[in-house]
């Protein structure tokens, strides 16, 4: 048993990372949903979900419920083969994209197997990344084409044709980086923002904010979003692309459009903002207490605010996670093994939700654009600044070397 | 029959099947979509062979760039499904022959020389900065050229493609 | 370990369904991928070749070729738009005008 | 600068001074023109006072450069090569300077003409020419010389190209000319073939090693002598290619002066001298040439007695002078040839050009019958006219006395014949000193038979008579250099020439001086026996008589061009006409041009239906064409597959 895990460690491995890994980010996409409401929410000043579970927390499962079990009506004279492959293309591009994207500096060997904390190493990740979006058009073109019907034509053609041109800003908006590291690979680019440990001075955003401008802004439009989510400009072509989508098909071009966002985020936290990097100085000990210092005062107000919770099972189940919360953050404390283990997610994950939190944000605040203002700021602005950005950069760069 | 053998043979029937639905199928867009496919299972042996960067730039450019063009084009179009017209007796009676008479002297020529061809090398990774440097050094004039090259085709697609008003 | 010849045969076949696309498919943005096709085949050579001699030269040959293909695709679709506009229609065997 | 390092520079002067003039001259006043023409010439005569001097000064050793490849050809190498030894020095200086007094003269002359700048040109192109002739190192070099004097003198006898004589005369010496080129070139050829070279040091070298031919063989350096004379024939108008040269008279007369008498014409003799070391080994040639300059000599002078066009007398006196020369090289005296050459040169254009005075102050009349008594009419005329009369007819001490002199006596000392090439060389010398006189008496003196009203004489302004003064003491003095050789010294002149041409002291025969001297005398008397005659047939007044009988032959030049219209002309003009043209140029090249043109179109007319307009179909053919030429270049590789050889 053991020698036959020894033997297909480099085939099993990566299988159970696999599975982990899809496993937590469609989770994460479910709650995302449910955040994203919330918080949209709560800046429209409603209340928003609350009425499946406490405070709506189960509100995700009904929705994958719900997706599921719809009926899935075929539309007339679709192209059958191109209607299936879009939303498949779709998703499975979104999933992979994140297989390359290292989420912490720890390297552990599993029955002889060196592994770290991501799916595939390769030299040059980025592009691999790259290349992934790049691909990522033809699931929005084809569903748009295939679907026979003008609103739908029209959306693809639209959000291909925006992809398109943003996916040229997004790639040489991190030239800029990829001059500094000078290496595609992303764990490298992070050690390399973290060599001089001075924390969060020797990031690249420093250096690059040109560059993250221009890249956070192509991103968004590259993942669809307000304001940048023509495509599925309810109020122009009902829903664009996905019009004539329903039921998983429908769940899977929404998953993939929640998951791309976290890719991004990711990215630009690598990029950017020195991946899982602790901003403080290494010098700073006490900084690594912060997880528990944030875990024990949440959960505890979790189980405060739960006891007093209107309906009978949050009173019974809300006081459990908080205990559990604050139980983790002792635990923590406890055994400083495990709280050195995840610093470096921690810190990974935090910065990644603020960009997902920030995403949010700006769908709750900012207006749509016009098309014409679409395609003439993504030529005419964040192209040329970006390459602006590119020479700049490159000329620092030279100026230091001589 | 190594792992990499497989995956070659693998890689490469996806590339013949790809080739062929290309030629088979009746609408432009299956066509297209089927030579993405032969793109994507070339990359893939570009990996296998080692040379990464290439096939990161063969999917971004061919399949994020080319073909996305094509599929646009089309979908501008709106091409329907080809006509089977056969005007040209020639091409239909002389075409597939001489191409299969083609490739039967290729594949002659690959057999004959097999002797004067390298066994395979052990799968090398070329580090991209390599790449870079030959680029950048020994190629640099073409490089530019090519620069200039990409200007024209793009100021040469606008004339072309707008509508003349 | 696989032999150059084996990569160098696929290539070759490759170009061969290239060739019959050429001639065998009317409508000329298909005639196009199968130009496309055989430029993949040729790089496909030029890498397999420059691993085995363990020169990185035949990668750059490819990387102008995807280049030059880029440029050619942008023109010559270009030239498909206006031809279609024009004609009416993609198939290459309704634009006959260049005879006598 | 060293002028001899830069030798080019001599003949590239005038060369550019026509193009100047040819370009840009026909826009410009004609002061600037002289300014550009004369400026070309005198400076290059000023270059080659100035590399004769630096010849002197370094020894008088022989000096060739080479200045660029021209041609090469495998072992075949002709280059622009100059070279500049003793007899280079006495063509150029003979050609630049003659050459610059009669640009001078013409400023005057031409005054008054049409195509001014025209003619400079083409005099500035002459010089270029002439000097590249003289200079060159190699027989191709002198050849483009040769011609390209042959060109210039078509463009000037042709100068006024609306009268129709002078078109003709000029194609007239074109043609003719053409004949003894083409005998030259055949000399080229054969040289080069026999020797493998056409530089002079080369050929020459290896010909003085060769067995000297004996007399009367045919071997191939007198077969090379005989055509390159063919070529001297044409070029310096001896028996039978004279003809052109008369007629060649229908240009202007500072040409005739320049060109037809004092430079080109001699282009022959100068080859002729210059392939001595060739002429020596072929005896046989040396005695053609004597004989055929002998009798030109004679022949020439008969037709002289009676013509009446003044141009035309001195047309045939220089003829006649020119197988004067022939006759020297002929009998082994080159130095005495080429020293007649360059006295001719001096009196034969001093009397040209002052013929060419009269002929201006006639107001264009050249007919010596509607002249008289212009004597005192326009004196400085006059008496050039009589210095270079003298000087022709070789009285003591003038320049014809010593180089005629001096070809006579060694006419009279060469072997087999020589006695009677000297009787005839005599007879022609009384001839020529009776016509001259004839000349002068006619012109100047006797009563005057034109129209006082319709002709006012008048004297040639200064620009047209100080270069006959220079001319005339040059005819004066320019035999002296000869003048010790009488007085028992040693001929500067054949001292000088040496090194180049070999001294032209006759050997092996006793007192040789003393018959010299009586020689002289001899010749002294030809000459006063001739002045008598001429007094006492034309001293009284004289009318044109009505010629017949042996007047009539000569006067019609013994109907040598009738004979040549007859035999010649006449039955080329037939095959041209009824062959070459009806049959050769229609039915031959046409049909064949239009054979072809007509096969084109059928072909085309059945190929075209290839041509479908379809597109697929062309790239089928694309196709097939790359199938069939990927097998052709495999085809090694390919054949042990296809056929299972082993490999």
């Amino acid at each position: 048993m053991n020698e036959f895990l020894t033997h297909y460690a480099f085939l099993i491995i990566p299988i159970v990372k696999i599975a982990i890994l899809v496993f937590i980010v469609l989770t994460v996409d479910a709650y995302l949903t449910w955040i994203e409401r919330k918080v949209i929410a709560h800046i429209q000043a409603r209340w928003g979900p609350h009425r499946v579970g406490p405070h709506g927390l189960l509100q995700p499962l009904a929705d994958g419920v719900k997706f599921i079990f719809k009926e899935d009506p075929l539309p007339a004279s679709v192209d059958k083969v191109a209607y299936f492959l879009a939303p498949f293309i779709t998703l499975m591009l979104a999933l992979t994209s994140l297989a390359v994207i290292p989420f912490g500096p720890q390297h552990f060997t599993v029955f002889g197997y060196e592994t770290g904390i991501s799916i595939a190493e390769v030299n040059i990740s980025l592009l691999v990344l790259f290349a992934i979006t790049a691909l990522s058009v033809y699931g929005v073109a084809l569903a748009g084409w295939a679907s026979n019907s003008k609103y739908s034509l029209l959306g693809g053609l639209r959000s291909s044709a925006q992809m398109v041109s943003y996916e040229l800003a997004l790639t040489l908006s991190v030239v800029g980086v990829l001059l500094i590291a000078g290496d595609f690979s992303l764990r490298t680019i992070v050690v390399q923002q973290g060599v001089k440990g001075n924390g969060l001075l020797s990031w690249n955003i420093f250096p690059q904010i040109i560059g993250f401008i221009c890249f956070f802004i192509a991103a968004i439009a590259e993942t669809n979003r307000v304001p940048f989510d023509l495509p599925e400009a309810e109020s122009e072509l009902v829903a664009g692309f996905h019009t004539e989508y329903a039921s998983m098909k429908f769940a899977m071009f929404f998953i993939a459009e929640y998951t791309s966002m976290i890719t991004v985020s990711c990215l630009a936290t690598i990029l950017f903002f020195g991946g899982w990097l602790s901003p403080f100085p290494a010098s700073w000990a006490f900084t690594q207490y912060l997880p528990s210092v944030l875990l024990i005062p949440f959960g505890l107000w979790v189980i405060f605010d739960g006891i007093r919770y209107e309906n009978l099972f949050g009173r019974m189940v809300l006081p459990v996670v908080g205990a559990v919360m604050a139980a983790i953050g002792f635990g923590l404390i406890v055994f400083p093994v495990v709280n050195d283990a995840i610093q470096g997610i921690f810190w990974f994950l935090a910065k990644v939700f603020t960009f997902l939190f920030v995403y949010i944000w700006m769908r709750g605040t900012l207006p749509r654009f016009r098309y014409d203002q679409l395609m003439s700021f993504g030529w005419k602005f964040l192209l040329p600044v970006s390459i602006a950005n590119v020479v700049l950069t490159s000329v620092v760069i030279l100026w230091r070397m001589h | 029959m190594t792992a990499p053998l497989v995956i070659f043979f693998v890689l490469a029937a996806v590339a013949v099947f790809g080739a062929i639905s290309l030629i088979v199928q009746k609408h432009p867009i299956h066509s297209a979509l089927s030579l993405i496919l032969v793109m994507v299972a070339l990359a893939g042996l570009y990996l296998l062979m080692g040379a990464e960067f290439v096939a990161a730039v063969q999917i971004i450019v061919y399949g994020g760039a080319i073909m996305v063009l094509f599929i646009f084009v089309i979908m501008l179009l709106n091409a329907g499904e080809e006509e089977r017209t056969n005007f040209s007796k020639l091409a239909m009676y002389a075409g597939v022959p001489l191409a299969v008479a083609m490739t039967g002297l290729i594949a002659a020529a690959i057999v004959g020389s097999n002797a004067a061809m390298p066994a395979r090398a052990p799968e090398t990774l070329t580090s991209t900065r390599q790449l870079s440097t030959l680029l950048f050094q020994e190629f640099v004039y073409p490089f530019e050229l090519t620069s200039f090259l990409i200007l024209v085709a793009i100021l040469g697609a606008i004339v072309l493609a707008q509508r003349e008003n | 370990m696989v032999p150059t010849s084996y990569y160098v045969l696929l290539s070759a076949i490759l170009f061969g369904l290239g060739i019959v696309t050429f001639v065998f498919k009317r409508n000329i943005i298909t005639i196009f991928m199968g130009i496309e096709l055989m430029l993949n085949a040729v790089n496909l050579a030029f890498v397999a070749f420059s691993q085995s001699f363990g020169k990185p030269d035949g990668e750059v040959f490819v990387l102008f070729v995807i280049i030059v293909a880029a440029a050619e695709a942008a023109v010559g679709l270009g030239i498909i738009i206006l031809t279609a506009r024009n004609r009416k229609s993609l198939n290459v065997e309704r634009v006959d005008l260049l005879k006598l | 600068m060293p002028i001899l390092e830069h030798l080019w520079i001599i003949p590239l002067l005038p060369l550019l001074g026509s193009a100047i003039n040819g370009l840009l001259g026909w826009r410009w006043p004609k002061d600037l023109v002289n300014w550009v023409a004369l400026g070309s010439t005198g400076l290059s005569f000023l270059c080659a006072l100035e590399a004769v001097r630096e010849f002197f000064e370094s020894g008088q050793k022989f000096f060739r450069k080479e200045f660029f490849d021209w041609i090469v050809a495998g072992s075949f190498r002709a280059g622009f090569d100059l070279q500049f030894d003793q007899l280079t020095v006495v063509m150029v200086l003979v050609v630049t300077g003659v050459g610059f007094l009669i640009h001078i003269y013409s400023t005057g002359y031409m005054a008054h003409e049409g195509g001014y700048y025209r003619f400079f040109s083409y005099l500035n192109l002459f010089m270029f020419f002439m000097l590249t002739l003289v200079l060159a190192a190699n027989y191709a070099l002198l050849f483009v010389g040769w011609e390209g004097v042959g060109l210039c003198s078509y463009l000037l006898i042709g100068f006024w190209f609306l009268k129709k004589s002078a078109t003709d005369a000029g194609k007239k010496a074109m043609i003719v000319n053409r004949i003894g080129d083409f005998g030259f070139m055949l000399g080229m050829f054969l040289l080069f073939r026999a020797f493998g070279s056409l530089d002079f040091q080369t050929v020459f070298a290896k010909a003085s090693t060769w067995q000297p031919e004996a007399m009367g063989q045919l071997g191939t350096i007198t077969i090379a002598c005989l055509l390159l004379f063919v070529g001297a024939i044409g070029k310096s108008a001896q028996i039978p290619l004279y003809v052109w040269l008369p007629d060649a008279m229908e240009g202007p007369t500072p040409v005739s002066a320049l060109i037809h008498a004092a430079t080109m014409v001699t282009a022959g003799v100068y080859v002729v001298a210059r392939s001595k070391v060739l002429f020596l080994q072929a005896p046989t040639a040396m005695y053609v040439v004597a004989i055929i300059g002998c009798a030109t000599a004679f022949f020439a002078a008969t037709i002289g007695l009676v013509q009446s066009d003044i141009k035309k007398v001195l047309a045939y006196s220089t003829v006649s002078q020119l197988g004067y020369m022939f006759l020297g090289c002929g009998v082994g005296a080159f130095s005495a040839g080429i020293f007649h050459l360059m006295t001719h040169a001096f009196f034969k254009a001093l009397l040209f050009l002052s013929a060419g005075s009269v002929i201006h102050a006639m107001g264009g009349e050249q007919d010596m019958w509607n002249m008289g008594g212009l004597a005192s009419k326009i004196k400085v005329t006059f008496w050039c006219m009589l210095f270079g009369t003298i000087a022709i007819a070789g009285f003591f001490p003038f320049a014809a006395f010593f180089s005629k002199d001096a070809i006579l006596f060694a006419a009279f000392n060469s072997e087999n014949g020589g006695k009677a090439l000297y009787a005839i060389g005599l007879l022609a010398a009384v001839l020529t000193s009776f016509y001259m006189f004839r000349l002068i008496w006619l012109t100047f003196f006797t009563q005057q038979r034109y129209d006082e009203h319709h002709v006012h004489v008048h004297e040639s302004p200064l620009n047209m008579t100080s270069p006959l003064m220079i001319l005339a003491l040059l005819s004066l003095t320019g035999g002296w250099l000869a003048l010790p050789a009488l007085l028992g010294g040693k001929d500067y002149f054949s001292e000088f020439m040496a090194p180049a041409l070999g001294s032209g002291e006759v050997t092996g025969i006793e007192n040789a001086h003393s018959l010299e001297l009586t020689l002289s005398g001899v010749a002294m008397a030809a000459a006063i026996v001739g002045l008598v005659v001429a007094w006492r047939m034309y001293a009284k007044d004289v009318k044109r008589g009505k010629s017949e009988g042996l007047h009539k032959v000569l006067y019609n030049k013994y109907y040598v061009d009738e004979l040549y219209h007859a035999l010649v002309v006449g039955p080329l003009v037939w095959l041209s006409q009824n062959v070459l043209w009806k049959v050769v140029d229609v039915g031959v090249i046409d049909g064949a041009v239009n054979g072809v043109a007509s096969g084109a179109t059928a072909v085309g007319d059945t190929v075209r239906h290839t041509q479908s307009g379809n597109t697929r179909s062309y790239a089928v053919w694309v196709l097939v064409g790359a199938v069939v030429l990927f097998g052709i270049i495999f085809w090694p590789i390919l054949h042990p597959v296809v056929f299972g050889g082993t490999r």
